[in-house]
């Protein structure tokens, strides 16, 4: 029953985005029904799944000769996150894309993005995870396109350019693997790398990796991107970019091939902790000037990206230099941690910013002011989202920002700690004075007629809010082994991800 | 040496054209420029022994320069100018330059050119595919048989590619992208 | 020697899409360096003195083990430029509409967003 | 775009054929010999090109409308992912090739192969079905001369 179930999760989304240009010409609220069972039924499949650890051969086909799909604790986890999200923003977009034409298209590229990042989070073999990198990247660009003015399209042909540059060094990296062990099945060039020797081409490699998937994943050098692409693109699609694009094509593809094919270095760790590091520290401090609200949450997630790459790296070098074994796993537990919580405040903050922007007609923060009245709705959850990112308790993005500073104690690093402090301060500051332009201070004279957004976009907006301030919960006992330790195992696991998918098989 | 002389001076060829593709000043002859590399990147697939992949490239070029010269013709009119700053000019050449040198000393850790992996990997899938590709498929053709049967998923992954983009790029050219409500706004 | 060739392609391919302003150009740049992916794949597979991936009917297949070149390479190249023509497409079809909009293909002048 | 002048027509007239039956004869035979159906698609997606620009794009649209572009485009994809589909439903394992696991043809024949073969035509639809669209859109999109001198160009709109 449910190895039936597997290929469902690529293949619905798949056949719904054939199917609606299909049908929705002529009666156009198919698109709407057809978007959101496809993800609904995703979601569904994605939760029964949640507790399966096995290898699916497609086409029947055994290990290293076709393509296998691993589901292993983190990519269980991914997919759940990836499927809520989506849902919750189909959800939001039914009304809110009546404002563009052509809605069937924009469900149509919606969903071929979500199939392209299901299929990269499953994937068990590298030429694949390429595949389903360039259909979620594709459907991508043209969804940052879909609103066809100046600065759209200017956004997109950047994005398109950096992230066709980065899927290209991901393929040659593929080539090298392929050249120097004559595999393309994950586990199997896992076990060639360990048995035979480490060449340089390996670190060639790894560098087109790191720089390849970096891009995607918008860390700081290579995050020229994001800042236009994010902001640019409809609401909920911004939500999904930064919500979960840039962490199932970036952060877990990195840490994917780092961690479990390639092996974990020490060298490798650091480089992952310089970078995120940076990112925190260029991210947070390039937001606080910033007066376009989509544009400050997008550089927001350039640093909080960072976090989740610093948590991460730095429970990779702990585990290969040798250190203490329960402080990198308490560092990945709080990257892993942090990635999903971030996954769910951001997506909720980018539909808050498309909320006001559907119903005052604009982004900029100047321009609004004493909306706490007139939509008391999505006051309430751009607050709760506001202090879930800031990490101020009782809300998600406290414990797993906690989590990463203990690490960072525990690890014997205080001023990672004391970094990773400081930057949380800021964001702090900087949602302060969201929170005061957006909704304090009086009522300019055009917002009079402002009304509160409709009901299914204030749902979507309350599931969210609802998930911000639950998710601390995964932290007692019985959910963390049953969430997340499982994920951290997977990653923790390194090159005995080899044995663990033979085992499975 | 025989193939891998002409391989050499294909490869020169290549190289040149892309640098003319590169560096001239007028976008047509750019343009007719790739076109010539594709081209000579088919034949040299030829020499490599892939028709099918000479195939597939000659006519995906033949469709690539078509779009291309339909995009650029007349339109070039305003000569691009501003160069970029010395500096990063520079840091850029560097970067090349150091980029080049690394992937040089890797490269010699590869097989030699000729002896390809699989003949020293004995279980690597292409030996099995080599082997039973034709009993176990039927297809006489083994890429053929890879593409549309053991690697099947990978297909059907390039056709939705293909899907996204050509719906991405009428998504991207429609008159008009805002309905009518937000336009009176 | 001719891997090093090859990476000379990929190369000047990046160059040309970080360097140059014109719109156009830059697409060709990635262009050329997928076409440079491309042949470096199937150079990988190549082996010495030997035949195509197509079974002849009649031939034997134990020599058509030891003869033939590595199809894998193959099979990934043409998912791989199938790929690159989606994306070229798609950006062809950018430039178009940066055209119609901006007048121009000089990406100095398409700044409309700040840095 | 009204054509070309006679040569160009009459030439395009005779080749026409040639080149579908060319792109017709690679899709079918793809897994015998060289090509398959990526290949052929793009064939048959040129043959049309080739006749839009000789004729003019009215000529070919009278032929093949937008919608049924669309229509194609959409159809290919979804026959694709039917056949992998069908491996689901009848053997529990997606993208089974079904048919040569249960009726095995003799080998270097026509229908040796099972799914292949409806595979490869359903990707040569698609694929020139798409390329087919793009490159009409493309050269829909024309230069009109605005009062005031400047090069503009206008899409025709598309039935909403």
């Amino acid at each position: 029953m449910n190895t039936l179930l597997i290929p469902l999760l690529v293949a619905i989304p798949l056949g719904g985005a054939f199917f609606i240009p299909l049908v929705s010409r002529k009666v156009r609220v198919l698109a709407d029904i057809i978007g959101n069972l496809a993800t609904l039924s995703v979601l569904v499949i994605a939760v029964l799944l949640f507790q399966v650890r096995t290898v699916y051969s497609i086409g029947g086909w055994n290990a290293s000769v076709g393509i296998t799909w691993v589901l292993d604790g983190f990519s269980n986890l991914m997919l759940v996150i990836i499927c809520l999200i989506s849902f919750v923003a189909t959800l939001f977009s039914s009304q809110y894309m009546e404002r563009y034409t052509a809605k069937y298209k924009f469900y149509s590229l919606f969903l071929l993005m979500v199939a392209g990042m299901n299929g990269v989070v499953m994937t068990g073999d590298m030429f694949n995870l390429f595949v389903f990198l360039e259909i979620a990247s594709v459907a991508s660009y043209a969804l940052v396109a879909f609103g066809g003015n100046h600065e759209e399209l200017e956004a997109a042909f950047k994005y398109l350019v950096l992230a066709s540059i980065g899927s290209t060094l991901v393929l040659f990296g593929i080539a090298f693997i392929y050249g120097a062990t004559g595999y393309l099945n994950m586990a199997s060039i896992s076990q060639a790398i360990r048995t035979g020797p480490r060449t340089p081409i390996l670190t060639l490699a790894v560098v087109f990796f790191t720089v390849g998937f970096g891009i995607k994943a918008a860390l700081v050098p290579f995050h020229p991107w994001l800042p236009d692409a994010h902001p640019s693109a409809p609401a909920p699609i911004s939500a999904m970019l930064s919500g979960v694009l840039i962490k199932a094509l970036g952060i877990y593809a990195l840490t994917r091939v780092l961690f479990n094919v390639i092996g974990i270095t020490p060298i490798y760790g650091a480089v992952l902790i310089t970078i995120g590091a940076l990112s925190m520290v260029v991210g947070v401090f390039l937001a606080v000037g910033q007066w376009d609200f989509k544009r400050l949450l997008a550089y927001h997630s350039i640093s909080q990206m960072g976090y989740v790459v610093l948590g991460i790296g730095l429970g990779g070098y702990i585990l290969a230099s040798g250190g203490k074994q329960s402080a990198a796993m308490l560092a990945i537990l709080g990257g892993i941690f942090h990635l999903a919580n971030h996954s769910v405040f951001k997506s909720l903050l980018f539909l808050v910013s498309g909320s006001i922007e559907y119903s005052t007609g604009t982004r900029q923060l100047k321009e609004m002011g004493g909306l706490l009245e007139k939509m008391p709705l999505t006051r309430a959850t751009c607050t709760i989202a506001s202090l879930s990112i800031a990490g101020v308790p009782p809300f998600n993005g406290f414990w797993s920002k906690l989590i990463i500073i203990m690490a960072a104690f525990q690890g014997g690093y205080p001023w990672l700690a004391a970094l990773t402090i400081l930057v949380s301060f800021v964001t702090l500051l900087s949602f302060i004075k969201v929170l005061r332009y957006a909704f304090l201070g009086h009522l300019p004279e055009s917002l009079k007629a402002v009304r509160e957004s409709p009901a299914l976009m204030s749902i979507a907006l309350v599931v969210l809010a609802i998930f911000c301030t639950c998710m601390g919960l995964l932290l007692i006992p019985g959910a963390r082994e049953m969430i997340l330790d499982p994920a951290v195992g997977a990653l923790a696991n390194g090159v005995g991800y080899a044995q663990a998918v033979l085992a499975l098989r | 040496m025989g193939i891998e002389l002409y391989l050499f001076i294909l490869l020169v060829f290549l190289i040149v054209g892309a640098l003319i593709a590169v560096e001239t000043k007028n976008l047509l002859s750019s343009v007719i420029s790739l076109g010539a590399i594709g081209f000579g990147l088919s034949i040299a697939f030829l020499f490599l022994r892939a028709p099918d992949l000479a195939i597939v490239q000659i006519a995906v070029e033949v469709v690539l320069l078509i779009f291309l010269i339909r995009a650029t013709i007349g339109r070039d009119v305003i000569p691009t100018k501003g160069h970029i700053h010395w500096a990063g000019l520079l840091i850029v050449c560097l970067l090349t330059v150091g980029f080049f040198a690394f992937g040089y000393y890797a490269f010699r850790s590869l097989n030699e050119f000729g002896t390809p992996i699989i003949s020293a990997v004995g279980n690597a899938p292409s030996n099995k595919y080599l082997a039973d590709g034709l009993k176990e498929t039927g297809s006489a053709n083994i890429v053929t048989s890879i593409l549309l049967d053991y690697r099947a998923f990978d297909t059907l992954g390039e056709a939705t590619v293909l899907f996204a983009a050509v719906l991405g790029a009428l998504a991207v050219l429609r008159g008009r992208a805002w309905s009518k409500r937000e336009k009176d706004k | 020697m001719v891997y090093a060739l090859c990476f000379v392609l990929f190369v000047i391919g990046l160059y040309c899409a970080l360097t140059k302003k014109n719109i156009v150009k830059i697409v060709i740049g990635l262009t050329i360096m997928e076409y440079a992916v491309n042949l470096f794949l199937v150079l990988l597979g190549y082996r010495k003195d030997g035949v195509a991936p197509i079974v002849e009917e009649g031939a034997g297949p134990l020599e058509f083990l030891a003869r033939s070149v590595d199809p894998l390479p193959q099979a990934l190249v043409v998912t791989s430029i199938v790929i690159g023509l989606g994306v070229t497409t798609l950006a062809i079809a950018l430039c178009v509409r940066l055209y119609e909009k901006y007048g121009t293909f000089d990406i100095s002048e398409i700044r409309r967003l700040k840095g | 775009m009204n054509g070309m002048t006679v040569i160009v027509k009459t030439v395009t007239r005779w080749l026409k054929v040639f080149i579908f039956l060319y792109g017709i004869y690679i899709i079918i035979t793809g897994h015998l010999a060289p090509g398959g159906g990526f290949a052929g698609g793009v064939i048959i997606a040129c043959s049309y090109m080739l006749l839009t620009l000789a004729y003019g794009k009215e000529f070919t649209l009278k032929r093949l409308s937008l919608r049924a572009g669309h229509h194609l485009d959409s159809s290919g994809a979804l026959l694709f992912l039917v056949v992998a589909l069908f491996g689901l439903g009848s053997g529990g394992i997606f993208f089974a090739n079904v048919l040569q696991n249960r009726y095995p043809g003799a080998k270097f024949t026509l229908l040796s192969s099972g799914t292949i073969l409806i595979s490869n035509i359903a990707i040569s639809l698609k694929v020139a079905a798409s390329l087919f669209l793009i490159f009409i859109i493309l050269s829909v999109l024309r230069i009109v001369l605005v009062e005031d001198g400047s090069q503009k160009m206008i899409q025709e709109e598309e039935e909403e």
